[in-house]
């Protein structure tokens, strides 16, 4: 029955399914979530959930990490090695991102006390 | 300073009348649009028309300590003016148009007593005016390919009919709000009051006639007066369209003739008679018969020279009494005589009374009314020419007449030379056109030619010769003189001695002897009795101001509304964003 | 010099910028400068030269990166750079005047900001693009909170949370480009995009519509942009007004056309800037602060050259190009001026145009307003009467009237100020120019009058990027290598 | 030419003298009294003539009554007197309808400037009394002529003159035209009830308060001439013209009388009801008149 | 309390809407063919062994698609920038720590530091052989400096050292990129040799390995600086608490 779950189509299945589902839950982190360390976390969320949902979809049963070894003399039968690139970069650069907005607010947090994104309203004709 | 400039305005002249009438220069500006001016004369007659008015009215700005940038910007509005003139294409004359906008307006905005609100006024309505004239021009663009003049005018008729009305409409809007059509009127009044004194004699006299001069372009070049009465069909012995714009400008002077006569400032009550006569030459621009189009283009000429005198002579006054309201004024006529005499001689010309010029002008209008058979048209003219003797009087007698309402005038001295030369000038021209009205007929006869139109007869220089009856200037202006020497021979013979230099309060006065603090100057008074009249009270108390007042609010509470979406919530503006491509997501996918 | 320059000598100017700052203020300031004006030559260079360029990273495309300038990249370019330079030496008075600000680190996001945006516009790989897209999005997020202080910072916050939202967009729409297309080459992604289902290619169009148009600071997802502004300072301003936005408008229009989006699409932009236009000047309308205006401005000529832009016409996208310039410039020039306005007065109320006297001053703004109303003879002009008869040749005579008549609710605002600079009452302070920038502003006002006067110096490059735009056959070839 | 003029002139100034006797005559018979003799205004215009001014304000209120004279003899000479004749014919062929229509107001205006150097509030008061009432007065007259001119295709009186004789006089051809020019005619003549501008009672008589000895006369004497000058006008336009003198007499007279009984028989308006009444019931019944004119005409 | 205030209107709205987007969004995603075209990956895996380089994904990331990497660190560069203009305590007065620090983690932690460098280090090295790599390493290096931090709060990191290290191996990472150019013509070229029959060692892939180190001590220093930034503004505001 577990066979079911080894081939490519359910596998990628699962992960749409998991990696939407994470989105999702991000997607309404930031709509509804106004603290802003945790708008922050619900953007890293739907960016992991976006790393999940492209890696996953790029494994193929039966294929291996794009690394030979003393086994694999030859480059095939391999994952796509471009998904991992990209989503290394991405990660990255999520990373920066979260870093320099947490400076922020912990900036603002000192000069107002608030880190409620809502509301932030002194730029305001 | 005055000099320099005095010289660069008549350089232009000369330009001018060395070219003939052959001026042909293009200028390509890029690979679609060439520049292009070309001396039509039509062009000519404005050209010189503005030219000539912008050097009278630089010699009166001797006197005031203007600035390096005022003399600058209005040689640069002079030449807009020509630029407009002398397009050859619909670009050439937008730069000129804008040029002239702007200029203007810093003009306008070097002026002492001018408010943000009357600069707003003048540049919003400018702009409109602007506006509507490129939406006219790149939508005769689309189907003409080209900007050129000629180009657009031999496609004209291929267009179809409802875009045919839409340009003549953007077109006549454009134009309609430079010369100050009632309804488009809201600007001029506080514009030409507040602007410097002596520029208003510009705007009321030259700039406005721009406008006259882009109707000219339009009805006459571009459509063709021909074209228009296949596209109007005809009513009377005149086509639809002529009538219809025959009413726009009668309503326009009856209006703005009224108004006038209610107005204290003077140079408000002059802006609006700036109005109402423009109303007569926009009555008459649209028949498209001979005696139209002459009619139009010597109005166009007297109410320049009559505009410049009479703004010119206020301004002087403004100047040398610092006072600018009939109720301030009055009693000037034995201190400043000569500028008295040149104001009787303008409002005389403004009233269109026959010896001199202004009656000329009219005669030609009311013969084109009675060519096509516009009873209506001629009698609105008429009442509109018979409200006007009041706020002529009103003008003479507010200033001149009377008595002194304030302080200092008593001890006024008589303007400056530098203000005098030029009315004296323009007086001598408004005397001569009087007097030789058939001299005019040799200039309007080419740009007659040049809209195809029959060319007036010409009887000799001192008759205006029509088909429904003509006079002789020369003979009335002769006779007028002759008995007016006669009489007064007659009279000052008959010796009877008077009490001259008498107290100026020794006057029947019920019985009572009336001092200092009596207020017996009537000139403020003028258009109080007219509110009771209920015809003129239904037009007096009515104002455009109502109605682009609420357009303002308007406008401004809408934008009210629309800055609350941009109060900064930045959480709502990430749910807005989410919700929009959900929005879009669901319409996009499914469909 | 190879394209690439673009980018590795402002990242290389970064890293070193720490020793730069070691060795003295004098020698930032001047690498800085010599740093845009190397690459600004460069460009003017470029125009000489064949086009498109290619400059190759690694592997050939479509495999490898590229850097690709085309006719429409070129004019950005120009843009770029000379907006880099003009602003790098208005900071030279900006750092005088304003002694105590970390200077280095301006540097260091002022010059990426510029490399990015320029990456932005030269790459031809999606991804990479997002990569500059992000560069871009750093620097501008750390400039608006430049200042520190509460407006600052909230700008700050605002500008990357915004930011965050249009990444992971676009991130996404990559990955379903990827997944579909196997690459992320724009001129395979171009070639290919037919193939992709079209419920899925509708997902990724709206989604990049989305995030760039986040970006590019379209109506219903632009009501941040005011606020970061108001928040940070004049030249970030110009800055953001003249190029980061002008970047992501362009990325718009490039992806657009790349993908050959059919007149559904163009027609639902159309409608989108034409809504833009209309309600920010509205609500420019009723602004107090000066910045928030000048933002609203800003916005509402997106607008016009979105609408102009996806018309497919080549006259119109000239048209607009050169709108795109003029504005630019005019922007720029405005942006400026009022940082010296502010600096001298202390306050981003409105009413400080009434309160500063300086002929100057008052001429180079009457300048700049004149050229965005778009009143000859300045360049506004030139590029306005092109969108127009651009809309004419294809009949649009709704966009016509539509553009003149919020035109006039600009004129308002915009006059309202000139009238307030002309008014004599009230006490006036002095403002003093400064050296330096009399000369950048001067620069530009000459700029502004030269291409209103000379319009057909401008039009040669506008129409080589309009036709570029609309039809990239010759970038494509570049972009996928065919040849090289 | 000149001996002609100078005829024409003092025919006027009998004609007009004479009728101004008869009206005062008249206006006594209907109010019970005698009245002075019909050539009472001769006396008393040579006695005016002889008296010295009380004052003189200056230049210009002497120029004024002379503007005033010259207004009304140009008018004068301007009027075809006689249809047939060429009596004058040069001189009158050198204007039209629209010259005298503006000449009518030229005179006015030289008394208006005068009136206005005087100072005196109640002559100021009577001029813009009589501006303002013009407004309403020129309305349904304006509409008379331009219907005739409309008919006659023409602004030359003589034209208006000839086309009489052979389509029949315009009194049948347009009565409604009359009748409004008539009623107009009453307020040019100063009748009641629109005697408005030189109302004694409220006005001091307007216009005139403040001259006295020449200009008096002078005025007066003008006044005759151009009563006479606006009776010819008249029956050139609407009766056909005078071809002798007892036809022109017979029909001026006929005219002056029938605006006498009318003036008599009014209490006076105030300005605006005068106004009003002339913008209402005249002005309809010129514009019907206009209508006939131009769609039946 | 109102209807309103006690119904969260806005949330379920919104999760309705999550919920209905995800799964008109699952319903499309399934449909997904990836099999389209050949991917560029796979044409990369075919020219991989050109590169000398075990480790597919290494090549992809530093040479194929070396211009995003480049742009990748100068977006960490920046990102350390903006926290370190952010925090930067040089405007504000910075009280010293009075924490007394525990001698027991602060022996531990400087043990573990160097076996936690060798393994970053290790990583780095490696990248193009085994999974892992410059970013990796880089972060592992810098997780050892916030040990230090948790363990010792008054540390202070060389920051010379540090801005060194930044500075040059960026501008390193540069010059190998503009060397490219000039050996072969093409920016970021391989211009090192790499002969396919090292492949597997830990000396071949050319410039690969090179990069992946520049990466790796720039990856790691600006990490550090970062959590440096972090962790003594956590302090601060202790400092200020007490």
């Amino acid at each position: 029955m577990l066979d079911f779950f080894n081939s490519t189509q359910s596998i990628h299945a699962i992960i749409i399914v998991g990696s939407m589902a994470l989105f999702f839950i991000g997607f309404y982190g930031i709509a509804t979530q106004k603290n802003l360390v945790k708008v922050l976390v619900s953007f890293d969320i739907m960016e992991s959930a976006l790393f999940l949902f492209f890696i996953g979809l790029h494994y193929k049963v039966g294929l291996v990490a794009p690394i030979v070894d003393d086994k694999t003399k030859t480059f095939t039968g391999m994952v796509d090695p471009v998904p991992q690139a990209m989503i290394l970069t991405t990660i990255v650069i999520g990373l920066a991102i979260l870093a320099l907005g947490l400076s922020f607010g912990i900036e603002y947090y000192k000069l107002t006390g608030r880190n409620d994104i809502s509301k932030m309203n002194e730029l305001r004709d | 300073m005055n000099s320099i400039f005095l010289l660069l305005n008549i350089l232009p002249i000369l330009f001018l009348y060395q070219f003939g009438g052959d001026l042909h220069v293009s200028f390509s500006l890029t690979k679609d649009f060439t520049l292009s001016l070309i001396q039509t004369p039509l062009g000519t007659f404005f050209a010189y028309l503005s030219l000539i008015s912008f050097l009278l009215v630089t010699v009166s700005q001797k006197s005031k300590k203007l600035s390096c940038n005022y003399y600058a910007l209005q040689l640069l509005l002079s030449f807009a003016m020509l630029i407009i003139v002398l397009a050859g294409d619909f670009i050439t004359f937008f730069i000129g148009w804008e040029i002239m906008t702007w200029s203007s307006y810093f003009i306008i905005s070097k002026s002492n007593n001018i408010d943000i609100k009357s600069l707003q006024k003048y540049i919003l309505f400018s702009l409109a005016s602007a506006f509507s004239l490129i939406a006219a021009i790149v939508i005769s663009y689309s189907f003409a390919n080209s900007f050129d003049f000629a180009t657009i005018s031999a496609s004209f008729k291929s267009m179809p009919f409802d875009i045919q009305l839409t340009l003549i409409i953007l077109f006549s809007l454009s134009f309609f709000t430079k010369a100050g059509v009632i309804g488009l009127h809201y600007w001029v009044v506080d514009t030409y009051s507040k602007a410097p004194d002596l520029f208003s004699s510009i705007l009321s006299a030259v700039m406005s006639k721009m406008g006259i001069y882009g109707l000219f372009l339009i009805y006459g070049n571009i459509v063709g007066y021909q074209e228009l009465k296949i596209m109007f069909g005809t009513i009377l012995n005149g086509t639809d369209f002529g009538y219809t714009l025959a009413w726009i400008g009668v309503a326009t002077s009856i209006i703005a003739t009224f108004k006038a006569i209610t107005q204290d400032e003077v140079k408000r009550l002059l802006a609006y008679s700036s109005i109402a006569q423009l109303g007569y030459i926009i009555a008459v621009i649209g028949f498209g018969t001979t005696y139209g189009v002459a009619g139009a283009l010597y109005h166009t000429l007297i109410h320049t020279i009559i505009k410049l005198l009479l703004f010119i002579n206020v301004a002087a006054i403004i100047a040398q009494t610092g006072k600018n309201r009939f109720s301030e004024l009055g009693g000037l006529i034995y201190r400043t005589p000569v500028s008295f005499v040149m104001l009787l001689i303008g409002i005389i010309g403004l009233a269109g009374m026959p010896p001199l010029g202004g009656f000329a002008s009219k005669f030609m209008m009311y013969n084109a009314a009675i060519n096509t058979k516009f009873a209506l048209i001629l009698i609105g003219m008429l009442f509109s020419g018979a409200a006007s003797f009041l706020y002529c009087y009103k003008l003479v007698y507010g200033i001149y007449l009377g008595h002194p309402t304030s302080k200092g005038l008593e001890t006024q001295k008589e303007v400056p030379l530098s203000y005098l030369i030029p009315q004296i000038i323009l007086a001598l021209l408004l005397v001569l056109t009087g007097a030789f009205p058939g001299a005019f007929v040799k200039v309007i006869n080419p740009i007659l030619t040049q809209f195809s139109l029959k060319a007036l007869p010409y009887d000799g220089v001192g008759i205006m010769d029509s088909a429904v009856g003509n006079f002789n200037g020369l003979f009335i202006m002769s006779a007028f003189v002759a008995f007016f020497v006669l009489i007064l021979l007659l009279i000052s013979r008959i010796k009877s001695k008077a009490k001259n230099n008498i107290n100026r309060f020794d006057i029947s006065y019920c019985g009572e002897v009336p001092s200092k603090d009596t207020s017996l100057h009537y000139g403020f008074g003028f258009g109080t009795e007219l509110h009771r009249i209920k015809f003129v009270n239904a037009i007096l108390k009515r104002s455009t101001a109502t109605f682009y007042d609420a357009l303002a609010l308007q406008t401004k509470r809408s934008s009210e509304l629309l800055s609350r979406m941009y109060y900064g919530n930045i959480h709502n503006t990430m749910i807005i964003i989410l919700l929009f491509f959900s929005a879009l997501f669901f319409i996009g996918v499914n469909s | 010099m190879s394209l690439g320059y673009y980018f590795l000598l402002p990242v290389i100017f970064s890293f070193l910028t720490p020793y730069f700052k070691k060795l003295g203020s004098f020698t930032l300031r001047g690498s800085s400068i010599l740093l845009s004006f190397i690459l600004f030559v460069q460009s003017i260079a470029y125009t000489t030269m064949k086009l498109p360029q290619i400059s190759q990273f690694s592997i050939k495309p479509p495999l490898g990166i590229a850097f690709v300038l085309d006719g429409y990249s070129l004019l950005f370019l120009l843009i770029f750079t000379f907006s880099a330079v003009i602003v790098s030496f208005y900071m030279l008075w900006y750092f005088k005047v304003n002694p105590k600000r970390d200077e280095a680190r301006f540097y260091v996001f002022f010059n990426m900001l510029i490399a990015g945006s320029i990456g932005m516009i030269l790459s031809c790989d999606i991804f990479n693009l997002y990569i500059f897209f992000e560069i871009v999005g750093i620097c501008s997020y750390t400039l608006s909170a430049y200042n520190k202080d509460k407006l600052g910072l909230e700008s700050g916050i605002k500008y990357l949370i915004i930011g965050s939202i249009a990444s992971i967009f676009i991130v996404f729409a990559i990955m379903l480009i990827y997944l579909q297309i196997g690459t992320v080459n724009l001129g395979l992604i171009a070639q290919r995009f037919h193939e992709i289902d079209p419920k899925i290619s509708v997902l990724i169009v709206l989604m990049l519509f989305i995030g760039f148009g986040t970006k590019a600071e379209l109506f219903p997802m632009n009501f941040w942009a005011p606020d970061i502004y108001q928040g940070s300072i004049s030249s970030v301003n110009g800055l953001f007004s003249s190029v980061v936005a002008k970047a992501y408008l362009f990325v718009f229009f490039h992806l657009f056309y790349l993908f050959g989006l059919s007149s559904k699409y163009m027609l639902f932009v159309m409608v989108i800037g034409a809504i833009t236009f209309l309600v920010s000047e509205f609500t420019a309308l009723n602004q107090t602060n000066v910045k928030r205006l000048f933002a609203y401005s800003t916005l509402g000529q997106l607008g016009i050259l979105f609408m102009a832009l996806s018309t497919n016409s080549s006259e119109t996208v000239s048209g607009a190009l050169f709108h795109l310039t003029s504005h630019s410039i005019s922007k720029l020039l405005i942006f400026l001026a009022l940082g010296i306005l502010i600096h001298h007065l202390k306050s981003t109320k409105i009413s400080i145009f009434g309160d500063f006297k300086s002929r100057f001053l008052t001429i180079i703004f009457a300048i700049g307003f004149l050229s965005i109303l778009g009143i000859p003879p300045f360049s506004g002009f030139v590029g306005k009467i092109l969108i127009l008869k651009g809309f004419a040749l294809s009949h649009n005579y709704s966009a016509i009237a539509f553009i003149l008549l919020v035109s006039i609710v600009e004129a308002v605002y915009f006059f309202r100020l000139t009238a307030m600079m002309l008014d004599k009452k009230g006490t006036k302070r002095v403002v003093h120019v400064g050296f330096i920038n009399y000369i950048l502003l001067c620069v530009l006002a000459a700029l502004i009058v030269i291409f209103g006067l000379f319009p057909s110096l401008l039009i040669h490059y506008t129409d080589l990027a309009a036709n570029a735009l609309i039809n990239p056959t010759d970038y494509l070839k570049f972009a996928l290598g065919v040849g090289l | 030419m000149i001996f002609q003029i100078i005829l024409l002139i003092m025919l006027a100034y009998v004609v007009g003298f004479i009728y101004f006797g008869l009206y005062r005559n008249i206006l006594a018979r209907i109010q019970g009294r005698y009245g002075p003799t019909i050539y009472q205004s001769f006396y008393d215009s040579i006695k005016l003539f002889s008296k010295k001014n009380t004052v003189n304000y200056g230049w210009m209120f002497y120029l004024g009554p002379i503007i005033m004279a010259t207004g009304a003899v140009l008018t004068l000479i301007l009027v075809p007197v006689f249809s047939d004749s060429d009596f004058l014919r040069s001189a009158t062929s050198q204007g039209n309808l629209f010259v005298l229509l503006y000449l009518m107001v030229l005179g006015p205006l030289g008394n208006a400037l005068a009136v206005g150097t005087g100072g005196n509030p109640f002559g100021v008061m009577g001029v813009v009394r009589g501006l303002t009432r013009l407004i309403g007065l020129e309305l349904p007259f304006y509409i008379a002529v331009v219907g005739l001119i409309i008919a006659a295709n023409s602004s030359d009186i003589v034209h208006i003159i000839d086309m009489q004789k052979t389509g029949g006089l315009n009194i049948i051809n347009h009565p409604l035209l009359f009748i409004a020019a008539m009623i107009s005619m009453v307020g040019f003549f100063g009748e009641s009830p629109f005697d408005i501008p030189g109302a004694p009672q409220e006005v001091y008589s307007g216009p005139r308060t403040e001259f006295s000895g020449k200009f008096l006369a002078l005025l007066m004497s003008q006044g005759s001439l151009f009563a006479f000058a606006k009776l010819v006008l008249i029956i050139d336009l609407f009766l056909g013209g005078a071809d002798s003198l007892w036809m022109l007499v017979l029909k001026t007279l006929a005219i002056f009388v029938t605006i006498i009984f009318i003036g008599v028989v009014y209490g006076r308006y105030k300005v605006e009801q005068a106004v009003d009444f002339l913008m209402k019931i005249p002005t309809l019944i010129a514009l019907l008149g206009l209508a006939r004119v131009i769609w039946f005409g | 309390m109102s209807l309103k205030k006690t119904l969260p209107i806005k949330h379920i709205v919104l999760s309705i809407l999550s919920s209905a987007l995800l799964l008109s969004l699952l319903g499309l995603l399934m449909q997904v063919k990836t099999d389209l075209h050949k991917s560029v990956g796979d044409i990369f895996l075919n020219l991989n062994m050109q590169t000398a380089t075990a480790n597919a994904v290494t090549s992809v990331v530093t040479f194929f698609r070396g211009i995003d990497t480049v742009g990748e660190v100068t977006v960490l560069f920046l990102a350390t920038s903006g926290v370190a203009l952010m925090l930067s305590t040089s405007q504000r007065t910075y009280a010293k720590i009075i924490k007394q620090d525990s001698f027991i983690l602060n022996v531990g932690s400087r043990l573990l530091l160097s076996v936690i460098i060798l393994f970053g280090a290790y990583i780095i090295i490696h990248g193009h052989l085994s999974p892992g790599g410059g970013f990796q390493g880089g972060v592992v290096i810098a997780t050892a400096f916030l040990l230090l931090f948790l363990a010792n709060p008054n540390m202070d990191l060389n920051h010379s050292i540090l801005t060194l290290g930044e500075s040059l191996s960026g501008s390193a990472y540069v010059l190998v990129a503009i060397i490219g150019l000039f050996k072969v013509n093409m920016l970021l070229g391989n211009f090192l040799p790499h002969p396919v029959s090292e492949i597997g060692n830990l000396i071949s892939g050319g410039i690969i390995p090179v990069i992946y180190v520049i990466v790796g001590i720039k990856v790691g220093s600006e990490m550090a600086v970062i959590v440096e930034y972090f962790v003594k503004e956590e302090h601060e505001k202790e400092i200020e608490n007490a």
